[in-house]
C-alpha cells in the first residue's frame, strides 16, 4: 500500500486511473503498473508458465521474471510486458495472461496440483508412438497449454524507427557510476538509460527510455528507444520506437546488477520478492509492499522498511513459505510459523555481464561474493561499478529442498528438477538449460540462472566456476519485431527499380512481372482480355505488323581499352578479337565450372571501344564478376568498365513494319538492309535526341534496338509509339517476348538454364571457340561429366496437348525415371499449337520421337522435334 | 537404461522420480575401438547407434570436445522436410524422413517430430516455375508434394498475408504434409541414450588433437584424453570439418559460416505449420513451447565464432513482417549462431577418404538437421560396409573431380 | 558487425561490402595443363582457415575495388 | 524537418584513368582533379573521386558530348575512359537543418565528421548513393541511380508520415 515514506518518483499531488483485468485503479505519474498494483495491495497479477501457479511482483526491474501482463488494446495491445518496466499513464489498460477463466480462478493449475508427473522433461518420456499420433493426438493439447500471452490479431498501426550514431564514448546505464563516467568522458558521448529521463550532463547526449540489447563486432552497439510507450494513446505521435545502431570509439558499461531470489519452498507466492525491489518500491514509489514483513537473508534494508512504517522481522534463512494467492506465513528455522503478508529475499548479487560477454568478453567465478565478474581485457568494454563486480558481499542463503521450491519462476523449473537432470546425467550447463528450460524464461535466466548452475556445481561437488554459465547473447531485454525492422517495412522492404518509360505503361494499362528488382510490363490486356488473349494478339502484331518493348532494363557494360578485345576473347565462350566496329555479335559466358552464367550481344562501338549487353537479372552480378576477374586476375590488360545501364533507355522496334516505323522518325542513317544489315550499329537522332540503332532481334522478326539518354527515353519511346500509329503499332510485355523467342529456340538464362547447363547442353557449341587457349569455364567443360552422353540437351517439344512448365519428362508414361523437365510452354500464335521447350537425357538424338510430359496425374505424349519452331531459315529476319 | 513410457514416468511420479537413471553412462576412453565416431553431434550419435543396431559393430566411441549436441544440432530451427530438386536429395532426405517417422518408438524417445507440413512460397513467375518443377520431380521420385493457389495457402496458414500488391506477392506455395519440426535436442539425447544402451561409449569433453597413421591408414587418434586406438574412423564435425580434416592431411571443398537464428517470446499458437521463403530468406514455425522460431540467413564471410552479424537480422524482419504484418508487436527473446561447412554445391558429403580407414561426413550447410537419421544410417552402412551406401554414392568426394555435382542451389528452395 | 578497413575509403560499415572468400588463389596461368584432380583443387577446395585468413573483399557499395585484408575468423578481428 | 529536393537532370560523365594522366585531365577540365572521396566546384563543373582511378562530372552548363570530347580529345593516347553517364542518376538536395539526423536514419557513415568538399559512395537505407557534402548549412547533394528514384522518394515519405524526424 501507499505510504508518507519515499516517493521520490511520483507525483501525489495528481491521480491517474488505469485499469487491470477490467478493474478500475488509481495511481500517480511516475507510477510504474508494478508499483501501482502494489500500491492498490494487487500481488497476484499472472500465472507461471506450466503449473499455472499463482505469481507475484518478483522485482522492480527488467529482470522480472513474474508479472507479465498484456498491456493496450485491440491492435495495440502487446503480450508479454513486464509491469515493472511500464510507465503508467491515465487510462492504461492491462490484463493478466496465462489463466483461464481468470487469474484468480485458472483450471491450468490442474496441472499444478499433478505436477509430480510432469518433472523437468516429463515429455521426453511418453508420448511415444508414431508421428501420426504425436502430430494429432498428443500435441495440440501441449501447444494449446503453454504459450504465455495471446496471439496478436490485428496489424500493427506502428511506425518504428531507425537511427545510426557514432560517438567517441558510449556510456551505457545512467546509475551513478554510469553519469560519473559519462561527465568526464571526451569527444562525443552518448549515455543510454532504461529508464524516464534524468538531469541532463553538460556536452552528454542523454538517450532515456532506451536500452542497449546487444554488442557486436567493432564497437556497434543496438539499443532500441521506447519513444512513445509511457504516453496514453490519444497523445502519441511520431514513431513508437526508435532503433538506435551506435558506432562508438569507447564503450564504457555501467549496467548494474541483479540481486537472486532465495530458494525455499513457496518461494514463488505472490507477495514473496527480492529485498532491492522493496526497498526500490519504498523509496521511489512511497510503496510498502508489506505490512508485517519476513527479511530473509541480507537484513541491510531492514531499517528503512521500519521507517516506512513495517513490522520487519529477520531470519538468516526459512525452511518455507505457506499461503495461497498470497503470501500468508514462513516457517523459521526454529520450525516455528510466523505470520506475515510479505517475504523478502535478501539474497547475493549479480553483475549484469550481458553487454561485457556478447562479443566474447570473459568472466570469472568470485567465490567471496558468489558472482560472476568481468575479467578486464583490452579487447573488450570497460564496467563501472555494480557490473564490474562491486556488490555487496552477501553470504549465500543456502537453497531449501522440498515441494515447489523454484529455480526458474517462470518456466517452473524447481531444485528437484536440477537435481533430476544432474542424476540423468545433464551434468553440462547447455544440457540442464535445455533439459530443464531454466534461464530460457524471458527474464533469460537474469534470476535463475546463477541459483542453477550453484545447485548443480554442489551436485556435483564442484563449484559455480568450474560448472561455467551458459553463453550470453543478444537481446539482454526481448526487443519488438517491429523496431528490428525499422523503415524496412511494406513495399520498401526492397526497392523496386522502374524505367523511364514507366508511367507510360501504367497509363496504358500494363500489368507488370518482378524481375529481379525490376518492375516490367507483362502484358498489356485490352477490355475483357484475359493474359492468353492478350498475348496472342500482341504476338500476332509483332509477327505481322510491328510491336514495342521496353528492354531499358537490359544490363549494359562500356568497356574500354587496349586490351578490351583480348578481355572479351576471356570471358565469352566465343571469338572477340575480329569484330568490326559497328558490328554486334552474340555470346555466352560461363562461371569457371562451365556453367551457362549469362548471354548476350556485345557491339564494337569503336577501336576499342564495346558495349555489351547482359540480362536484366543478371546486370550487376555479370559487372561483379568482370570486374572481379579484371582486378585481381588480369590486372595486366588495360581495360575500363563502366556500368551504363542506366543511362541508356532502351525500346525494341520489331516486326515485318519496324523498318517503315523507323524511317519516319530516324534522321541521320540509312536504314536498308544493305546499308544497315543485321547485328550492326548506326548512331542517328530521334526526336531531336541522339539515339544509337542495333539490328538485334530476340523475335526472329525484323527487329531494331533504339538507345538514347534515359533522361529523354520517354520522349524517345512516345515518339516511336506516335510514328508507330499508322501501322498499328502494338506494346507487348514480357510475357509475348517469352512467346516470340521460344518459336525461335532462343534460352532465356534462369528459365533453360539452372547453374547446370552448359553451352553444348543448350546446343550453343557452335558459340564456343575451341580453338582458343582459355577462356573462362573451358577448363571444367573438358571434364569427364561435361562429356557424358546422357547430359540434358535442349530441344522442342510438340505435346499433344497443353503441359505446363516444370513438367517432368518420362520416356514411357508409367516411368518414374526422369528424363529432364520442360522449360517453357506455349501455345504458338503462328501454329496456332501448344509447344515447348525442355532439357531432356541426350535429347538431341531423340528428335523424331516422343517423350511423355509428367504432372500432377497427367501423362501427355509430346513429339521432341529441333528447338527452332519458327522460320528455321531465319528468311524474316531482314524483313 | 530405463524403459520410458508413460506408467514409468507415473511410477517414478510416486517415489519422487529418484528412479531414473543417466540417460547415456558417462564412458572413459578405451584403449582401442573398431569404430571411433569424432563428433558427438546428431549425426555422429545417429552414425553410432545405426553401427550398433544395424551392424552388429559395438566396440564403437563417439568423441565429443564440448557436450554432445552442442553443434548445429542445438541451434537449428528444427525444420525436417525432403522436398528436394534433384533425385540423389530426394532420394537421400525422404530416407531421413521415413526413418523420422518411427524415431520416437525406435528410440524409445519423444522427438517431437510433428508433421504439420511445411509451405514453400513462391512470389514470381520464376519461383512459381521453379516449384512446380520441383512438385512434379518429388511426386515421381515418391515424395508427397502439392501445389496450393494463394487461395488454398491463407487457408493452410491463416496469418500470412496474400495481398497482390505486396512488394512480394505470394503467387503459390509447395506443401509437403509430411515435413514438419522435431524438438532438436531430444534427438540427440535420444540417440546417445539408445546407442550408450548398446555398448557404444560416449566421450565428452575429449577433443581432437590429430592423428596416429601407419601407411594409408589411420591408427590412433590423439585427444585431449589421451591415444585412442582406431579400426575404423568417421568424420562428422560439421562447422570444423576442415580444421579436424586438415589434421589427417586432407584439404576439403568446404567453407564455415555463421548462420543465426532467433525465437520471440513464447505465445498462444498463432502459426501451425512451417513457412519458408526462398526470395526472402524466411522461415518461420512456432513451437510447442509458443516461441516462434525464425531462421536468419548466413553472414558471407569465413567465421568460426558462432557470432553474427545484425544486418541479416535486420533484414530478415522486413521480410517476414511484410508476409505477416500481425507479427509486427512481438519481441525477439534469443538469438544466436551456428558455424555451418558449405559445399560449392549445397549439398553434402558422405564418402570414403584417400585415408583407407577414414570416412567423412561434412558439408550439410545450413540444412543438416533434418537429414539427421538418414545421414547416421547410410554413414554407418558405408562404415561397416567400407563401400558407400547406395543413397550415399552420389555424395563421395569425387564428384568435385568429375564435375557430376547436385547442385541444389542452382535451383534451391531455402537451403535450410 | 563489422567495420572494414577500406584502402581507399577507410573504415567503412560492412554493409557497404561483398566477401570474396580466400585471397592468394592466383587462376592457373593454363588451366589446360592441369590434370582433373589438379583442377578441381583449383576451383573447390580451399583452406577455410579457423584463425588467421587471407580474404578479398569489394568495397561494392562504395569505391568498387578490391582488396585483401587478413582477419582472425575466431574473432573477426583484422590484422594488419 | 528536412526536404528531399530533385534537382533538374545535368550532364554527368565518367573519367577513368590513372596518375600519369591526372596532369592532363586537369589541364583540360581547368582544375585538379580532387583526391578520392573528396570533389571541387569548379566553373559549372563539379567533379567528384567515387574511386581511386574514378570521377563522376557532372556539368549543369552544356551537353554532355562537349565535355566527353574536350577530355577524350585531351587523353587521346593515355589509358583512360570518357563515358557519358548522364541517364545513369538522379540528383536531390537535402536541405533543413535536419538534413544530416534524416540522412542518418539509412546512411552508416559518420555523417557528422564530414567536412564540406567531402564525396562517398555509400548506402541510403538499401540504394547505393553518391552523397556531396556541399556546405555546412547543410546542404547535402546525393545521387542515387535513375531506377531508385521513386524508392528514395518513397523511404523519404515514409520518414514524414511516420514522422521519424520528430527532433531526437
Amino acid at each position: 500500500m501507499r505510504v508518507q515514506a519515499g516517493g521520490a518518483r511520483i507525483d501525489r499531488n495528481r491521480t491517474i486511473t488505469f485499469t487491470f483485468d477490467r478493474q478500475k485503479l488509481s495511481a500517480h505519474p511516475g507510477d510504474t503498473l508494478a508499483s501501482a498494483l502494489l500500491a492498490n495491495g494487487i500481488h497476484l497479477v499472472g500465472r507461471s508458465f506450466k503449473y499455472h501457479r499463482p505469481r507475484g511482483i518478483v522485482s522492480a526491474g527488467a529482470e522480472e521474471p513474474n508479472a507479465l501482463v498484456t498491456v493496450g488494446e485491440g491492435a495495440l495491445a502487446e503480450p508479454n510486458s513486464r509491469a515493472t518496466m511500464i510507465e503508467l499513464y491515465d487510462g492504461l489498460v492491462a490484463r493478466s495472461q496465462n489463466a483461464w477463466p481468470s487469474v484468480n480462478f485458472d483450471l491450468g493449475a490442474l496441472t499444478g496440483a499433478a505436477s509430480r508427473f510432469f518433472p523437468a522433461g516429463f515429455y521426453y518420456k511418453t508420448f511415444l508412438g508414431s508421428a501420426q499420433r504425436w502430430t494429432r493426438l498428443y500435441e495440440p493439447f501441449i501447444r494449446r497449454m503453454a504459450g504465455l500471452g495471446p496471439a496478436p490479431t490485428a496489424p500493427d498501426p506502428d511506425h518504428y524507427d531507425k537511427m545510426h550514431a557514432h560517438c567517441e564514448t558510449l556510456v551505457i546505464g545512467g546509475g551513478v557510476a554510469g553519469r560519473a563516467a559519462a561527465a568526464v568522458a571526451s569527444g562525443r558521448v552518448i549515455l543510454l538509460d532504461e529508464g524516464s529521463p534524468q538531469d541532463t550532463i553538460k556536452g552528454v547526449s542523454l538517450l532515456s527510455r532506451t536500452t542497449a540489447f546487444g554488442r557486436y563486432d567493432d564497437n556497434l552497439v543496438m539499443a532500441v528507444e521506447r519513444v512513445t510507450d509511457h504516453l496514453p494513446p490519444a497523445q502519441r505521435s511520431g514513431p513508437r520506437q526508435r532503433l538506435w545502431q551506435i558506432r562508438a570509439g569507447k564503450i564504457i558499461l555501467a549496467t548494474g546488477a541483479h540481486q537472486q531470489p532465495l530458494v525455499f519452498p513457496g518461494n514463488d507466492l505472490p507477495g514473496v520478492m527480492l529485498a532491492s525491489a522493496a526497498l526500490t518500491y519504498l523509496r521511489d514509489f512511497g510503496v510498502l509492499v508489506g505490512r508485517r514483513i519476513i527479511l530473509v537473508g541480507d537484513d541491510s534494508g531492514a531499517d528503512k522498511l521500519r521507517a516506512g512504517g513495517a513490522e520487519v522481522t529477520c531470519f538468516p534463512a526459512i525452511s518455507a513459505a505457506h499461503g495461497r494467492k498470497r503470501v500468508s506465513s514462513v516457517t523459521a528455522p526454529d520450525c516455528r510459523r510466523h505470520v506475515c503478508d510479505a517475504v523478502l529475499m535478501g539474497g547475493h548479487w549479480q553483475p549484469a555481464i550481458h553487454l561485457h560477454s556478447h562479443v566474447g568478453g570473459k568472466s570469472v567465478f568470485d567465490a567471496d561474493k558468489h558472482c560472476f565478474v568481468p575479467v578486464a581485457d583490452s579487447a573488450q568494454p570497460f564496467s563501472v561499478g555494480a557490473c564490474a563486480g562491486e556488490v555487496p558481499a552477501v553470504t549465500p542463503v543456502p537453497p531449501v529442498v522440498g515441494p515447489k521450491a523454484f529455480i526458474d519462476l517462470q518456466n517452473d523449473v524447481t531444485i528437484a528438477d536440477i537435481d533430476l537432470a544432474t542424476r540423468e546425467g545433464f551434468v553440462s550447463v547447455e544440457h540442464l538449460k535445455r533439459y530443464t528450460t531454466t534461464g530460457m524464461a524471458t527474464d533469460q535466466g537474469k534470476l535463475s540462472n546463477l541459483n542453477a548452475l550453484s545447485r548443480l556445481a554442489d551436485n556435483l561437488a564442484s563449484t559455480p566456476g568450474a560448472v561455467g554459465t551458459t553463453t550470453f547473447r543478444p537481446p539482454y531485454t526481448p526487443v519488438t519485431f517491429g523496431a528490428l525492422a525499422g523503415h524496412d517495412r511494406d513495399l520498401l522492404i526492397d526497392p523496386a527499380r522502374h524505367t523511364p518509360v514507366h508511367d507510360w505503361h501504367v497509363a496504358n494499362d500494363a500489368k507488370f512481372e518482378d524481375v529481379g528488382q525490376w518492375k516490367r510490363p507483362w502484358f498489356y490486356p485490352r477490355a475483357g482480355e484475359d493474359m492468353h488473349r492478350a498475348v496472342q494478339r500482341e504476338c500476332k502484331a509483332v509477327r505481322n505488323g510491328v510491336g514495342m518493348l521496353d528492354a531499358s532494363t537490359l544490363g549494359k557494360i562500356d568497356i574500354q581499352g587496349p586490351d578490351a578485345a583480348a578481355f572479351l576473347n576471356l570471358v565469352y565462350t566465343n571469338a572477340w578479337l575480329k569484330l568490326d566496329i559497328g558490328r554486334a555479335r552474340y555470346g555466352v559466358m560461363c562461371q569457371e565450372d562451365g556453367m551457362v552464367f549469362d548471354d548476350g550481344v556485345t557491339v564494337r562501338v569503336g577501336e576499342q571501344k564495346f558495349i555489351m549487353f547482359t540480362t536484366t537479372g543478371n546486370a550487376a552480378r555479370v559487372l561483379d564478376h568482370l570486374e572481379d576477374y579484371l582486378q585481381t586476375e588480369w590486372p595486366h590488360l588495360k581495360v575500363w568498365l563502366t556500368s551504363v545501364t542506366e543511362h541508356w533507355a532502351a525500346a525494341v522496334v520489331t516486326g515485318p513494319q519496324a523498318r517503315a516505323l523507323l524511317s519516319k522518325v530516324v534522321s541521320g542513317t540509312d536504314l536498308s538492309n544493305q546499308a544497315f544489315p543485321h547485328l550492326a550499329m548506326r548512331e542517328a537522332r530521334i526526336a531531336g535526341h541522339a539515339v544509337r540503332l542495333y539490328r538485334i532481334s530476340f523475335t526472329g522478326e525484323l527487329s531494331y534496338e533504339v538507345h538514347c539518354d534515359a533522361r529523354f527515353g520517354a520522349a524517345v519511346w512516345e515518339a516511336l509509339f506516335s510514328a508507330g500509329a499508322p501501322f498499328g503499332v502494338t506494346p507487348y510485355g514480357t510475357e509475348s517476348m517469352h512467346v516470340l523467342r521460344a518459336e525461335k529456340g532462343y534460352i532465356i538464362i534462369g528459365q533453360e538454364t539452372d547453374g547446370t547447363v552448359t553451352p553444348d547442353d543448350l546446343g550453343l557449341s557452335w558459340a564456343i571457340a575451341k580453338s582458343k587457349p582459355d577462356f573462362i569455364g573451358k577448363r571444367s567443360l573438358a571434364r569427364p561429366d561435361m562429356l557424358r552422353a546422357d547430359r540434358k540437351q535442349l530441344v522442342g517439344l510438340l505435346p499433344v496437348s497443353p503441359i505446363p512448365e516444370g513438367a517432368q519428362i518420362t520416356a514411357h508414361a508409367g516411368d518414374t525415371a526422369m528424363l529432364g523437365h520442360v522449360t517453357s510452354s506455349y501455345h504458338s500464335p503462328t501454329r496456332n499449337c501448344p509447344f515447348a521447350l525442355g532439357l531432356v537425357a541426350s535429347g538431341r538424338t531423340r528428335i523424331g520421337t516422343t517423350v511423355h510430359a509428367r504432372f500432377g496425374d497427367h501423362s501427355v505424349t509430346c513429339a521432341v522435334i529441333d528447338a527452332v519452331l519458327y522460320d528455321p531459315e531465319g528468311v524474316r529476319i531482314d524483313g | 537404461m530405463n524403459r520410458f513410457s508413460a506408467f514409468s514416468l507415473l511410477k517414478e511420479g510416486f517415489n519422487g522420480h529418484r528412479g531414473w537413471a543417466r540417460q547415456w553412462r558417462d564412458a572413459v576412453p578405451k584403449a582401442r575401438y573398431d569404430v571411433v565416431i569424432i563428433g558427438g553431434g546428431g549425426h555422429g550419435l545417429a552414425t553410432a547407434y545405426y553401427l550398433a543396431k544395424q551392424h552388429g559393430i559395438t566396440k564403437v566411441a563417439v568423441l565429443e570436445k564440448g557436450w554432445i549436441g552442442g553443434g548445429n544440432t542445438g541451434r537449428n530451427t528444427t525444420i525436417v522436410r525432403s522436398n528436394y530438386l534433384w533425385d540423389e536429395s530426394a532420394r537421400l532426405y525422404d530416407h531421413a524422413l521415413k526413418l523420422w517417422e518411427g524415431l520416437s518408438d525406435d528410440l524409445n524417445y519423444n522427438v517431437m517430430f510433428s508433421q504439420r507440413g511445411v509451405l514453400n512460397l513462391a512470389h514470381n513467375l520464376g519461383d512459381m516455375r521453379e516449384a512446380k518443377r520441383r512438385v512434379n520431380a518429388l511426386r515421381l521420385n515418391g515424395v508427397d508434394s502439392e501445389w496450393l493457389e494463394p487461395a488454398a495457402v491463407t487457408k493452410f496458414c491463416p496469418p500470412l498475408d496474400i495481398s497482390r500488391d505486396a512488394r512480394y506477392p505470394v503467387m503459390g506455395a509447395t506443401l509437403q504434409r509430411r515435413a514438419g519440426t522435431a524438438r532438436h535436442d531430444a534427438v540427440a539425447w535420444g540417440y546417445a541414450r539408445a546407442a550408450s544402451a548398446l555398448g557404444v561409449d560416449i566421450i565428452q569433453n575429449c577433443e581432437v588433437t590429430g592423428f596416429a597413421r601407419h601407411g594409408g591408414a589411420i591408427t590412433a587418434i590423439e585427444t585431449s584424453r589421451g591415444r585412442i586406438g582406431a579400426g575404423k574412423v568417421g568424420m562428422v564435425v560439421a562447422g570444423h570439418s576442415s580444421v579436424v580434416a586438415e589434421m589427417a592431411g586432407l584439404r576439403l571443398p568446404v567453407e564455415s559460416h555463421t548462420l543465426q537464428a532467433l525465437v520471440s517470446e513464447p505465445i498462444k499458437p498463432v502459426l501451425d505449420c512451417v513457412v519458408m521463403s526462398n526470395a526472402v530468406h524466411v522461415y518461420v514455425s512456432q513451437s510447442d513451447k509458443g516461441e516462434l522460431v525464425i531462421g536468419a540467413g548466413i553472414d558471407e564471410y569465413l567465421s568460426y565464432s558462432q557470432r553474427g552479424s545484425f544486418p541479416v537480422i535486420e533484414h530478415q524482419m522486413g521480410a517476414l513482417l511484410a508476409l505477416f504484418p500481425t507479427f509486427s508487436r512481438l519481441r525477439m527473446l534469443r538469438s544466436w549462431g551456428g558455424t555451418v561447412d558449405i559445399c560449392p554445391d549445397a549439398s553434402p558429403i558422405i564418402s570414403k577418404t584417400p585415408l583407407d580407414n577414414l570416412f567423412i561426413n561434412c558439408g550439410w550447410g545450413t540444412g543438416g538437421f533434418k537429414a539427421t537419421p538418414g545421414s547416421g544410417h547410410v554413414f554407418a552402412h558405408t562404415i561397416a560396409r567400407g563401400e558407400p551406401h547406395p543413397i550415399a554414392a552420389p555424395f563421395a568426394l569425387d564428384r568435385f573431380v568429375t564435375g557430376r555435382l547436385i547442385d541444389e542451389h542452382g535451383a534451391a528452395a531455402v537451403a535450410h | 558487425m563489422l567495420l572494414i578497413p577500406c584502402p581507399h575509403c577507410g573504415l567503412r560499415d560492412q554493409i557497404e561490402f561483398r566477401s570474396g572468400g580466400e585471397s592468394d588463389r592466383a587462376r592457373p596461368a593454363d588451366p589446360s595443363g592441369l590434370n582433373e584432380a589438379d583442377w578441381a583443387e583449383y576451383l573447390f577446395l580451399r583452406r577455410n582457415e579457423k584463425g588467421l585468413h587471407r580474404e578479398r573483399w569489394n568495397h561494392a557499395s562504395g569505391c568498387g575495388k578490391w582488396f585483401t585484408l587478413t582477419r582472425d575468423t575466431r574473432t573477426h578481428r583484422f590484422v594488419s | 524537418m528536412a526536404e528531399l529536393i530533385r534537382l533538374p537532370d545535368a550532364a554527368i560523365v565518367a573519367l577513368r584513368c590513372f596518375p600519369e594522366s591526372h596532369a592532363i585531365a586537369a589541364s583540360s577540365l581547368g582544375v585538379d582533379l580532387p583526391r578520392v572521396n573528396r570533389f571541387i566546384a569548379h566553373n559549372g563543373l563539379t567533379i567528384a573521386a567515387v574511386g581511386p582511378d574514378e570521377w563522376t562530372i557532372v556539368d549543369e552548363g552544356s551537353e554532355s558530348a562537349a565535355l566527353v570530347h574536350r577530355l577524350e580529345t585531351a587523353l587521346v593516347g593515355h589509358h583512360a575512359a570518357v563515358i557519358d553517364i548522364s541517364g545513369n542518376r538522379v540528383r536531390y538536395r537535402v536541405e533543413g537543418s535536419d538534413a544530416l539526423a534524416t540522412l542518418a536514419r539509412g546512411c552508416a557513415l559518420d555523417l557528422e565528421r564530414l567536412a564540406p568538399g567531402d564525396c562517398a559512395g555509400t548506402l541510403l537505407a538499401r540504394a547505393q548513393i553518391y552523397l556531396l557534402l556541399r556546405d555546412v548549412r547543410p546542404n547535402v547533394e546525393i545521387l542515387p541511380r535513375r531506377s531508385f528514384a521513386r524508392y528514395i522518394e518513397a523511404w523519404f515519405s515514409s520518414l514524414k508520415s511516420s514522422h521519424g524526424l520528430l527532433p531526437v
